[in-house]
């Protein structure tokens, strides 16, 4: 089964080539061969990753590593690139589920963009592009190779946000993804850069990451901490942290499915994907490892303030996505990595759900986006109302769903490795998470609808194509934790085991700087016990309850209380009166400022200063060629001047410089 | 002493003329003063032994090209130029970079004097048939035979472009 | 003659400026093709006080290559002026600048 | 006393694609003359016929490691690629032309071909050159035929305002240059590149004179004309948008590859051994043009003038490689020449196929929804514009990245990072071509487009080939530059 290997991008490339050059022609014979072409494509290679996947497990853990060479790429002298991938427990994690979900998405997309007309070829057509450059990406065994899908997942969110392009706007939000994504990624190649010729300097000229792993204890520690940091920058701008993550909330002007593809199954993930296959190079780092726990943990809270006061729901979950990122990062920066891992998983299993749902809805409401226009939908979408339920639960950490376990799991090592600070952000961001994400379920699904006439009486549950996968990844969001449950909770937290194999602190293979972690983690003197986990668990999960009731009692119960007292409590003035107190207060002293504060932190800080540096960056640039093209008058003459200047400039130069 | 006396003055000659070339309002004047100039510069060679650099000078600079400049001037009907020497802030900044850079690269020509330039103990044989045309012919057709024949390219290229920029469509 | 060399060298550079002054300031083009051509008669002059300092002719063949140069330039460059004075019924640089910018 | 005449060693071998595409220009212009073809595009096929043939002969010389005609040129690997890629940009020229006669049908003449051949027979002569007179001889071959068929478009006022500004300031920069050989002539005491790099090596204290630096500096001047280096840059955005759009990305591509050989061949051999000071102003010089094309780009409105700017910067990405010094950077020039070749070649084909009949001047408005009405030729739109821009997996990026990589091997990781971000500032202006082409609906005013003809299509195809192939699978390409570099015998 590893021979076949290449077919897993290869498939989804076959699928781009045909539905790239002859989709036209085939959409206009026949518009269902277009879907059945990219799908199939898709899950063909999802298919084969499963068979490789069981394959990997037959081996014994410690030689899950197998690569296969496709052919020789790139070759400059002694460095040399290949074309080649790699099979270990962590590529295989991340194909997994970016090809499993991928696939869902593939086939949601049918139902989804079956309006297209014309353009549903070429939808595919990116769509797998996307999929061949997240699986290049996952799968690579060197730098460059992986570099390059990582780009092309780039190009391809650039393409997909852009979509519907008759919308200037939204070509616009392409364009600032692309191009926050190319400052990312111009830090990413100053460290690769920096990389390459330090070890070029010990005589490693290749990219590898198994051969540069090992020779990274051979790096000075400073060059090493700049590498990581660098690469970092790039991780910011593909993972959507600060101060790279502001092209995220605007990608939602790309097609629902697409979103759920960049923001659960590929793209933003692989900032997670790329520190935690570099773990080693990280781990000789604890000043890289510090920064990336505090912008983790610092993005997930701003996020979510943010996320409280949205009423686009897209956008509410474009923020919350930002904010689970932002516990992602938290778990690598205290290092543990494999939670990390653990909570992309399950995090693509909800965050997917949650936008197909959130398309659904849309869907079904004439594709209205902003959630004071909802309401009411229970009971005209029931499938999509409870599987969106499910991933809700899920996101906020709902004792047995997914996101419980993973999310615990970074909270919890978070607080072992003593960043208590940073643990009380996680578990006041899981709280501030349980309500926003209630908001928007209260906001669309109960109360009256408000939508208009017209629209409200085309509501209808969405069709089979896009339920299924629905209800598919509802199940995943509701079991998927289950492959990681912590040893408190009696679990053996097997995918922990599964990747020990790619860490480079699993036994045997500690190095430099993975002693002194370790040594420093003895000096802590953190050994909380059993009874702390379950005390601290049990902290997180009456947060999340709090979170969830302060929703209610604003998004669905005050609403409805003037009926109320009206009715039932017409005796219990008092007692009312003090609950209209206590919700007063409530609003005093947490929903109020919080209110104020993320529209403050999204109106300044989001929109004004980091927004508004790029600008400004941009208009600078645009001012000053307004202002130096003017130099070019047109006048051959002013030319032979400038002429004259250079050589005036040269001779200045070599009067005062060369000649002493 | 004569010669030197005789060499001074065909410098200044050749300065004045090149002068007047740059400043004359009338066209043709102007291209006149050039064939002077070209004659002057001509009279120059001749103090460097280079007689036949001489009159190659004469015949292709002060004989072809200033006799088709003038034939163009005369063709354009261009006798008056068509305005006054206005001096543009541009041009202003040209001249003062032009006086900056002229003894500038003087002062720099000067400091360290080039070594192969001094290495210049001529024999007064070789000197004297240094300019002669066997010696240069000689070389034209074995050392310099690539660069000799792409120049007969280029005058074609010349020929070709000039005509087919000044001849009119067929169409 | 050796002892002229600096000289012929200054009278060469003097001749270049003298040229390019009269390049950057004459608005006739003609003009600013002729004090073009007074440079690459400093040039000439350069090549050939050092073809003799240095007893290569790789100088003065060079000021032939130059020679022939400055004839093909001449039929081009009158070639283009011809040209724009018959669309534009002048030959004066300081009337053209369409494109800028 | 009549010195015996030698015969001269003549190795016509050495030359045998030049002297092939000389008869080919020669032929091309009886034939026209004489009238022998009637077929419209009869002259153009001719044409190609020859060029490929010479192109193909080209191969016979790969692995020669020769100087002939008495050092004038030098046959290497060097001269080989950048001969190959002269062919290159020839043929796609030759290509995108064959359409370009709707434009005005003047073009489709024996001067026309053989013009453009000659310039680029000038070109490779420039790219061989040895010695610097028949490097000057070269130059002034291209650099004439260039001045014509830059004013080609004889209708149009641009086109000859075009014609009479490089004219000028290409007869006004070359009398620097001239002046710079001359000094270093007389510094030297020879004008063979060989002979010279032997004696710097003797003399070292030739390199503190003030007739060597000042040869050095006139050099730089005359050749960072051609390059358009800035500040000697002024004459390209005039001139690349006056010319007829095909002679526009055969002169970016062609006169760049020409002249980049030449500071190759002067400054990286033989003053390679210069103090270290140049390279500190030739590291200005690079950042001074990346930044100044790429900023007036940004704000430019015609597409075809926002390419010239760029050429600009491309030119400041290139000199970074000259900067870098070594045999790296010396690939990575090659490498970059030859993506460069294909992409402005493709882009400015492009823009031939859709320029109006009278301006030859497409704003960006006028690009709207191109890429929606004619799907293949906004497709390799987009390829060329994201090869501009760097972007992988095209072969831009892997130009920009061998040239980089190599700038961080000899440490000059700060022009790297300038680099870098200039090529983020560049991708704002080339992505803003895409967008409109792709994600805005085609405005009120619709510009017809002439049909493709067979022979564009398949020019932009190898353009886009080439460059999609040069990114993906750089090997081949990249061990041929590496072993094309130039070492002195």
């Amino acid at each position: 089964m590893f021979d076949l290997v290449w077919l897993i991008p290869t498939l989804p490339a076959l699928g781009v080539l045909l539905n790239g050059l002859l989709g036209r022609k085939i959409e206009a014979a026949n518009k269902s061969l277009v879907h059945w072409i990219a799908c199939s494509a898709v899950g063909l290679s999802f298919f084969l990753t499963c068979l490789t996947f069981l394959e990997l497990l037959q081996l014994p853990a410690e030689l899950r590593l197998v690569e296969f060479t496709w052919f020789n790429w790139i070759s400059a002298g002694e460095f040399q690139s290949y074309w080649a991938y790699q099979i270990d427990p962590l590529s295989m994690v991340m194909c997994l589920f970016v090809t499993g979900v991928g696939f869902l998405i593939h086939i949601y997309s049918i139902g989804y963009m079956g309006h297209a007309e014309g353009r549903y070829y070429r939808y595919f057509t990116y769509l797998n592009l996307f999929m061949f450059s997240m699986i290049n990406l996952v799968l690579a065994n060197n730098f460059l190779l992986m570099f390059l899908g990582w780009e092309g997942v780039g190009f391809c969110s650039y393409l997909l946000i852009g979509f519907w392009f008759g919308n200037i706007d939204n070509a616009r939000a392409g364009k600032k993804a692309f191009i926050t994504n190319r400052i990312g990624d111009f830090a990413f190649l100053v460290g690769l850069f920096l990389l390459i010729t330090h070890l070029g300097k010990h005589g490693v000229w290749s990219v590898n990451f198994t051969e540069v792993f090992s020779h990274a204890s051979a790096l000075p520690p400073g060059i090493v901490t700049a590498v990581c940091l660098l690469f970092f920058i790039g991780c910011t701008a593909k993972s959507a942290q600060i101060p790279l993550y502001i092209w995220l909330p605007d990608a939602m002007a790309g097609p629902t499915p697409v979103s759920a593809l960049i923001h659960a199954a590929t793209m933003v993930t692989s900032g997670i994907y790329f520190v935690t296959r570099s773990n080693i190079l990280y781990q000789m780092s604890p000043l890289a490892l510090q920064v990336i726990a505090v912008v983790g943990a610092l993005t997930a809270l701003l996020a979510a303030s943010i996320a409280l006061t949205q009423n686009d729901i897209k956008r509410v979950l474009a923020y919350s996505t930002v904010s689970q990122l932002g516990y992602m990062f938290l778990g690598l920066g205290v290092g543990a990595f494999s939670a990390g891992i653990f909570h992309v998983v399950t995090h693509s299993f909800f965050k997917a759900l949650l936008f197909l749902c959130a398309g659904s809805v849309m869907h079904g409401l004439a594709n209205e986006q902003d959630m004071r226009f909802m309401g009411g939908m229970r009971k005209k979408m029931p499938v999509t109302y409870l599987t969106m339920l499910i991933g809700t639960l899920a996101i906020v950490g709902f004792p047995g769903l997914a996101g419980f376990f993973s999310k615990d799991e970074i909270l919890w090592k978070t607080f072992a490795s003593g960043h208590v600070l940073l643990w009380m952000i996680g578990v006041f961001t899981a709280g501030l998470t349980a309500f926003y994400m209630f908001r928007l379920i209260f906001m669309t699904f109960f109360n009256e609808c408000r939508a208009s006439r017209e629209v409200q009486a085309k509501i209808h549950e969405s069709p089979r194509t896009m339920t299924v996968p629905l209800i598919v990844l509802a199940a995943l969001s509701a079991i998927g934790g289950y492959i990681g449950v912590p040893h408190a909770l009696g679990g053996s937290n097997r995918i922990e085991h599964f990747l020990e194999p790619v860490m480079g602190t699993g036994p045997g293979k500690l190095i430099a700087g993975g002693e002194h972690l370790a040594q420093e983690a003895a000096h802590g003197a953190y050994h909380p016990s059993l009874a702390v986990e379950y005390l601290l668990m049990l902290l997180s999960v009456a947060i999340v309850l709090i979170g969830i009731g302060l929703a209610y009692t604003l998004y669905v119960k005050e609403r409805e209380r003037p009926v109320q007292l009206a009715e039932r409590f017409s005796g219990l003035y008092r007692l009312m009166f003090n609950k209209w107190y206590v919700d007063e207060l409530y609003g005093l002293i947490a929903v109020r400022p919080l209110h104020r504060a993320s529209l403050f932190l999204w109106k300044g800080i989001d929109v004004l200063i980091i927004d508004g540096v790029v600008n400004g960056l941009a208009r600078i640039f645009g001012w000053s060629g307004t202002w130096l093209r003017t130099v070019q008058t047109g006048y051959v003459q002013a030319y032979a001047v400038s002429l004259l200047l250079g050589v005036a400039g040269l001779m200045l130069y070599t009067l005062f410089v060369l000649v002493p | 002493m004569l010669e030197s006396m005789l060499l001074y003055l065909a410098a200044a000659l050749t300065l004045v003329t090149s002068v007047m070339v740059a400043v004359t309002r009338n066209t043709v004047h102007s291209a006149l003063w050039m064939v002077a100039s070209c004659f002057l510069l001509a009279v120059v060679f001749l103090f460097l032994r280079l007689q036949f650099m001489a009159a190659l000078q004469v015949i292709i600079y002060a004989g072809a090209v200033m006799m088709f400049i003038i034939f163009a001037i005369m063709m354009l009907n261009l006798r008056v130029n068509p305005g006054r020497i206005q001096l543009r802030s541009t041009k202003t900044a040209g001249l003062v970079l032009v006086l900056f850079l002229f003894p500038a690269l003087l002062l720099l020509l000067g400091m360290g004097r080039g070594i192969a330039a001094l290495q210049g103990q001529v024999s007064l044989r070789a000197l004297e048939q240094f300019g002669e045309v066997p010696l240069l012919a000689n070389v034209m057709f074995s050392d310099y035979l690539l660069p000799f024949e792409l120049v007969s390219i280029l005058l074609t290229v010349g020929v070709i472009g000039a005509v087919a920029l000044a001849k009119k469509r067929k169409d | 003659m050796i002892e002229h060399q600096s000289l012929f060298l200054a009278l060469a550079v003097t001749l270049f400026f003298i040229g390019a002054a009269g390049a950057v300031v004459r608005r006739n083009a003609i003009i600013v093709f002729m004090c073009i051509e007074i440079m690459l008669g400093g040039v000439n002059l350069a090549f050939l006080t050092f073809t003799r300092t240095t007893q290569n002719l790789d100088g003065a063949f060079m000021v032939m290559c130059i020679m022939a140069v400055a004839a093909v330039e001449a039929a081009v460059g009158l070639a283009i002026f011809f040209l724009l004075y018959r669309k534009t019924g002048s030959i004066d640089l300081e009337k053209f600048n369409l494109l800028k910018w | 006393m009549s010195p015996e005449f030698i015969l001269p060693a003549v190795n016509f071998q050495c030359i045998l694609p030049q002297i092939l595409l000389s008869l080919t220009a020669l032929l091309v212009l009886l034939v026209d003359v004489f009238g022998l073809v009637k077929k419209a595009n009869a002259l153009a096929l001719i044409t190609l016929a020859g060029v490929v043939f010479a192109t193909l002969t080209l191969f016979s010389g790969t692995g020669l490691q020769e100087t002939a005609f008495s050092g004038m040129i030098l046959v290497d690997g060097f001269s080989f690629f950048l001969n190959l890629t002269i062919c290159l940009i020839l043929i796609l020229t030759i290509l995108v032309s064959m359409n370009y006669q709707q434009f005005f049908p003047g073009i489709n003449s024996g001067e026309y071909y053989s013009l453009l051949i000659f310039a680029a027979v000038g070109m490779s002569f420039m790219a061989a050159a040895g010695n610097l007179i028949l490097l000057f001889v070269a130059l002034e071959l291209m650099s004439v035929s260039i001045y014509v068929l830059v004013g080609f478009h004889k209708d149009n006022l641009r086109s000859i305002e075009a014609a009479l500004k490089y004219f000028l300031m290409g007869a006004f920069a070359t009398s620097f240059l001239l002046l710079g050989f001359a000094f270093l002539y007389g510094a030297t005491g020879t004008m063979d590149l060989l002979t010279m790099t032997e004696f710097i090596r003797s003399n070292p204290e030739v390199l503190s004179s003030g007739l060597f630096l000042s040869g050095v500096l006139l050099t730089l001047t005359g050749l960072g004309f051609k390059i358009s280096m800035v500040p000697f840059h002024m004459w390209t955005p005039d001139v690349y948008e006056g010319a007829p759009t095909v002679i526009t990305g055969f002169m970016a591509t062609g006169v760049k590859a020409a002249a980049f050989a030449a500071l190759v061949r002067i400054f990286m051999v033989p003053l390679g051994s210069l103090p270290i000071d140049w390279s500190m102003l030739l590291w200005v010089a690079a950042v001074l043009t990346m930044t100044v094309g790429n900023i007036i780009a940004l704000v430019q409105d015609s597409i075809k003038r926002m390419l010239a700017y760029s050429g600009i910067a491309h030119a400041g990405y290139l000199l970074i490689g000259v900067v870098a010094g070594g045999e790296l950077a010396q690939a990575g020039i090659l490498y970059y020449l030859l993506v460069y070749a294909f992409m402005n070649i493709g882009a400015f084909g492009v823009l031939a196929l859709l320029g109006k009949k009278e301006t030859e001047y497409n704003t960006l408005q006028e690009f709207s929804g191109l890429g929606l009405k004619y799907p293949v030729l906004g497709l390799a739109m987009a390829v060329f514009m994201f090869s501009l821009a760097g972007i992988p997996p095209t072969g831009g990026f892997m130009g920009k990245l061998y040239i980089f990589s190599a700038a961080i091997k000899s440490g000059y990781v700060w022009l790297v990072v300038l680099g870098a971000l200039n090529s983020v500032i560049s991708i704002y202006y080339y992505l803003r071509v895409i967008v409109v082409m792709y994600f805005q609906e085609s405005g009120a005013e619709d510009v017809a487009f002439p049909a493709p003809s067979p022979a564009i299509t398949l020019g932009l195809g190898l353009a886009a080939a080439g460059i999609m192939i040069l990114g993906v699978f750089p090997s081949y390409f990249w061990v041929l530059a590496q072993n094309s570099v130039f070492v002195p015998m």
